[in-house]
């Protein structure tokens, strides 16, 4: 038995990982969602926020992170548009626009708003820091066109954006490099500008740092965030229709961290029998 | 009817990408360079229409509101192209000095005011406050920080004072480690989630 | 050293060209922009807190607010667009006021980036300081850093076992300082391996890594004396793509059976696939990273891990070169500085006092 | 000229992009702000730079039917659908590209979020062989992530309503310790880099010659 444990064949595990996440994706167990501070704090931030505010949503992250960040970037939209905000978006990762299109499409542009008065997508840029840095100083030169290729001075509400500080709220929805750590770097110090940001959970424990010390005023991280999210903005929703992605796995999560915990355990159960055992040898 | 096959044919490629657990297989190996050559071209595309013509190809000297300085990175930039042939690849030196240049200097700045300085004040916390857990949490991350400091010494020996310091240092760490493994299980357990709510409900509609 | 001066003055030259040239031409081209007037969220906000004290009627701010980030060609435009957004005269001691901050951005300094130029300025003189000291002095001690003792080590398991080394520069393009350092550290592991008579396979996944790259090993094995044994095969660009590099990383440690991986430099999500891949061949494995996200990884995986900073320490570490450990020492003394400040600001916030932490507030 | 001019623009363009943040004149903010634009532009061909070589590289594996050369062909003809249905067909928000779009969303995201999706079973792997207590460092770190694991999620508000605040509070406390110490670490050994790359005192990325 020792033996078999000892060299489990990874797939069995690989197996298990499968049905813990598989199984309760397909029968609900409806275990209990609470809401946590940082996640209020975004939520409360934007409530206070008066109506028309100009706000930038920087979407950086790929379908890689998809899952975390969708349901985050779809909550948020659709906060924001409730709120009756002018939205304002950049990708700094070259798969991130069509996703926000999709974001756009299923919330803003389902609640009725309008492309170029509520809503405007202004694209990717390569660069990383570089564009941060340069819209800190610039948004026409950077952005001479939105991602349709249409010239800005042609877009309403383009109409006094100079730059980073014409916008009253920045969210940054991040997976990685270039993201939130470089937006906390280049902008907040430097502009006093109010950044709440969203991320994957690889990177939350990181900007919790940031969180602390108050450079974001608030911090989504991971899927669990996104589903206090969710419930928070009254997602899932009949009008616009919008799913909740986030909420309904959140049983699979719990289920398959369960399943990671009990291999954690019997990993290190057999290593002490081992070690019993190589001990009893000498 | 576009939908549908758009299901389908992401159904397909994300079992074959799943194959991989089994072992290694054509399929996978397929799949793995059907996406190589997907994602390079997509990128391609997409610096095309959002870097290269409004940036470049517009600001040209000759249109509307061009300017002659937008040659200069259209000229470095091709000059990076030098990098593919091996005799004149020194060339595309000039336009990588650009860019390390640029980013050193970013990062001089984004280090200093983001992490250096912002970091160290949010440590100047109260040793005393209201509620029990925010004491013993500012001391923890008075010291922790500290501890975890004196870890990165490198001009002197880990020994007497130092040594029990910096091993509490190690300690402090580890538990920060501990804390980013709990949550990258969760980023990970979460894409598998949204792989197979793909699975199950967009393709076979169980949910 | 002849050739140093020149290429000195070289720059020297080339720098002022660039100064003296490029400013009257830039300057010709944007005419008009000299006299820029503008109101920006700083003059709101100075504006706001004024009203606040009773300096200027609160009336005037809100009629301003509509202003805001309105750029202005010059000082007479502005003041007429002023009067008729407030629709009255405006009495001339508020006009002069208000036509004062706007032109804020004519200042040589920053006043309020003060601090950061400060400590920047404290700090950079420091490691420079140190790093002259050094050379003066070339014993400079840098304490024992386990993972980089192992190195050597595990290169001299590789020549018993007659295996390769693998050296994993991290995923990163040159602009990432990491990689910049891992291709000094390559340089010093070249030298090694070049001593003791082994293999280093080198995969890469930036195409501009690898011309970087080729030379460190280079030179590596030159300083050991053995130019021949640079075998330029192995270092291979292996896939631009993420995963496709760490399945290919993993192929050269299943078929190749390195005894030794040296994974330095700055990771992400595929660290974790390497690295279950090299303790399921079973080699010795030394890992770095300053990505904090992707350490845990490595240090359940590993046997040795350098974190965080230990990676930018490590090339002074192998190379011992007196000017480089000179400038470990200059940010060693920053860290008993920055503790010695964050102990006093801990005191003074506990008493109440915030001075300290107003100063250190950047924003 | 190898060696000298390069130095020379790093030092330029470094230079700008530190007084930037210091010098609010309009003259220096003005070039650096056209320094950043160049920079932008020079970033994207470093981009087309990675798509030449790749063509490149593959071509030759081909020609020389070399290792996986079958595979090499699927992937060439995959890049030029992708670049060439997206540049050629244009793009118009009303008719959106079909072919781009279909093969983007048929292929790029499904693809792309399952190679990370695959970590999901990695990682569990990697739990059960590499997380062993041998030593204390080892069981702070496995018990800091168990809790973690249990508590963030909706099984530790389940279990103990608690759960979550503990949680919370190694994340704000003992988890921001650490991270501290290492971010403050990573920006000294970072800045000094940066500076010497400035300076031209580390100047190993240009290679030889």
């Amino acid at each position: 038995m020792l033996e078999f444990l000892k060299y489990l064949d990874r797939r069995i595990i690989f197996i298990f990982i499968f049905l813990s996440t598989a199984i309760p994706l397909l029968f609900d167990i409806g275990l209990p969602i609470g809401s946590t501070k940082p996640v209020r704090d975004v939520y409360d931030h934007i409530e206070k926020l008066p109506p028309g505010s100009k706000v930038l949503v920087s979407c950086d992250y790929d379908p890689g992170s998809m899952p975390e960040l969708f349901p985050m970037n779809i909550a948020v939209f659709k906060h924001l548009f409730d709120r009756g905000m002018k939205v304002y978006t950049t990708e700094l990762w070259p798969a991130a626009p069509p996703l926000v299109e999709n974001a756009w499409r299923e919330t803003g542009g389902a609640m009725g708003k309008k492309y170029g008065t509520d809503f405007v997508n202004l694209g990717f840029k390569s660069g990383g820091e570089v564009v941060i840095v340069r819209m800190g100083t610039s948004i026409p030169e950077l952005y001479p066109e939105d991602y349709y290729g249409t010239r800005i001075s042609k877009i309403p509400m383009m109409e006094g954006i100079r730059d980073i500080q014409s916008f009253d709220f920045i969210m940054n929805i991040s997976a990685g490099y270039p993201g939130t750590r470089e937006w906390v770097q280049q902008i907040v110090s430097r502009y006093n500008m109010d950044l709440a940001s969203g991320c994957t959970a690889v990177s939350a424990p990181e900007y919790y740092a940031y969180h602390q010390s108050g450079q974001i005023l608030g911090l989504l991280g991971g899927m669990k965030s996104a589903a206090e999210y969710e419930k928070l903005t009254g997602i899932p929703s009949e009008n616009p229709p919008i799913k909740a992605r986030a909420m309904k796995g959140m049983d699979a999560q719990s289920m398959a961290h369960l399943v990671i915990v009990i291999f954690i355990i019997i990993g290190n159960v057999v290593y002490f029998l081992e070690r019993k055992e190589q001990k009893d040898k000498r | 009817m576009l939908e549908i096959l758009i299901t389908w044919i992401a159904a397909f490629f994300t079992l074959c990408i799943f194959s991989f657990l089994y072992k290694d297989n054509p399929i996978y190996k397929f799949a793995e360079h059907v996406f190589v050559g997907v994602s390079f071209g997509y990128g391609f595309v997409l610096q095309y229409y959002n870097v290269f013509l409004p940036n470049v190809w517009n600001r040209m000297p000759w249109e509307d509101g061009g300017s002659l300085f937008t040659l200069i990175p259209l000229i470095l930039g091709l000059l990076m192209l030098t990098r593919i042939f091996p005799d004149i690849g020194w060339i595309s030196r000039w336009p990588l000095a650009v860019m390390i240049g640029s980013y050193a200097g970013l990062q001089i700045i984004g280090n200093a005011q983001g992490d250096l300085i912002e970091q160290v004040r949010a440590n100047f916390l109260p040793l005393w406050t209201d509620t029990f857990s925010e004491t013993i949490g500012n001391w923890f991350l008075v010291f922790g920080t500290i501890t975890t400091l004196v870890f990165f010494f490198f001009s002197k020996e880990h020994k007497g004072v130092i040594g029990h310091t910096a091993r509490v240092g190690i300690w402090v760490l580890m538990i920060s480690f501990g804390a980013s493994f709990g949550y990258t299980v969760m980023a990970r357990v979460s894409l598998l989630i949204g792989r197979l709510q793909f699975l199950l409900e967009d393709c076979l509609h169980l949910m | 050293m002849k050739n140093v001066g020149r290429f000195r003055s070289l720059i020297l030259f080339i720098l002022m060209t660039f100064f003296l040239v490029l400013p009257p031409l830039y300057a010709q081209e944007e005419e008009g922009k000299n006299f820029k007037y503008e109101i920006t969220r700083d003059i709101m906000k100075s504006l706001n807190e004024s009203a606040e004290q009773g300096d200027i009627p609160e009336n005037l701010v809100v009629a301003l607010a509509p202003l805001q980030g309105k750029v202005f060609i010059n000082e007479q435009a502005f003041r007429q667009e002023l009067v008729g957004a407030l629709g009255r005269q405006l009495s001339a001691q508020y006009q002069s006021r208000l036509v004062d901050m706007s032109k804020i951005r004519v200042d040589w300094f920053d006043m309020t980036k003060i601090t950061i130029f400060i400590i920047l300025i404290a700090f950079c003189g420091m490691v420079l300081f140190f790093s002259w000291k050094a050379k003066t002095d070339p014993n400079q001690f840098i304490r024992r850093i386990p993972g980089l003792d192992a190195i050597s080590e595990a290169i001299g398991r590789c020549t018993e076992m007659g295996k390769p080394v693998l050296y994993v520069p991290g995923i990163d393009d040159m602009n990432n300082i990491q990689t910049i350092a891992s291709m000094v550290i390559l340089e010093n592991v070249a030298r090694v391996i070049g001593e003791y008579e082994s293999d280093l396979i080198v995969p890469i996944r930036p195409p501009f890594v690898v011309p970087v790259a080729e030379e460190m090993v280079k030179k590596g094995y030159l300083d050991a004396g053995r130019p021949d044994a640079f075998k330029p095969e192995n270092v291979r660009f292996i896939s631009d793509e993420q995963f496709a590099y760490a399945a290919g990383v993993n192929g050269i440690m299943l078929r190749e059976k390195p005894a030794a991986n040296l994974l330095l430099g700055s990771f992400f999500a595929e660290s974790l696939v390497i690295a279950e891949t090299g303790v399921l061949a079973g080699a010795i494995q030394v890992a770095g990273t300053a990505n904090e996200h992707q350490l845990p990884f490595f240090v359940a995986a590993c046997d040795y891990t350098l974190i965080g900073e230990e990676i930018y320490a490590a090339s002074a570490y192998l190379s011992k070169d007196p000017e480089l450990v000179g400038s470990l020492k200059g940010s060693d003394w920053a860290k008993v500085v920055l503790s010695i400040i964050m102990l006093l600001g801990v005191v003074l916030e506990t008493f109440g006092v915030h001075f300290l932490t107003e100063w250190f507030f950047i924003r | 000229m190898k060696r000298e001019i390069p130095l020379a623009i790093t030092a330029i363009f470094g230079i700008f992009m530190v007084a930037q943040l210091f010098i609010p004149h309009y003259l220096v903010q003005d070039i650096s702000g056209r320094l950043q634009d160049w920079a932008v532009v020079i970033v994207a061909f470093a981009y087309i730079l990675g798509v030449a070589n790749i063509i490149k590289i593959n071509s030759g594996v081909i020609c020389r039917r070399g290792q996986d050369w079958e595979y090499k062909i699927v992937m060439l003809i995959a890049l030029v659908i992708m670049m060439l249905s997206g540049i050629l067909l244009g793009k118009d928000p009303d008719d959106s590209l079909p072919i781009f779009d279909f093969m983007y969303n048929s292929m790029y995201v499904p693809m792309q979020s399952t190679m990370f999706a695959l970590l999901a079973f990695f990682i569990a792997s990697a739990a059960f062989r590499a997380f062993r207590a041998r030593t204390t460092e080892a069981i702070l770190l496995l018990v800091t992530a168990t809790i973690v694991m249990i508590g963030r999620v909706s099984l530790g508000e389940f279990i103990w309503e608690r759960l979550p605040d503990i949680t919370e509070w190694i994340m704000n406390y003992p988890n921001n310790a650490g991270k501290r110490g290492i971010k403050i670490g990573a920006s000294l050994g970072a800045i000094s880099i940066g500076l010497k790359v400035i300076l031209g005192i580390e100047k190993s990325y240009l290679g030889g010659d």
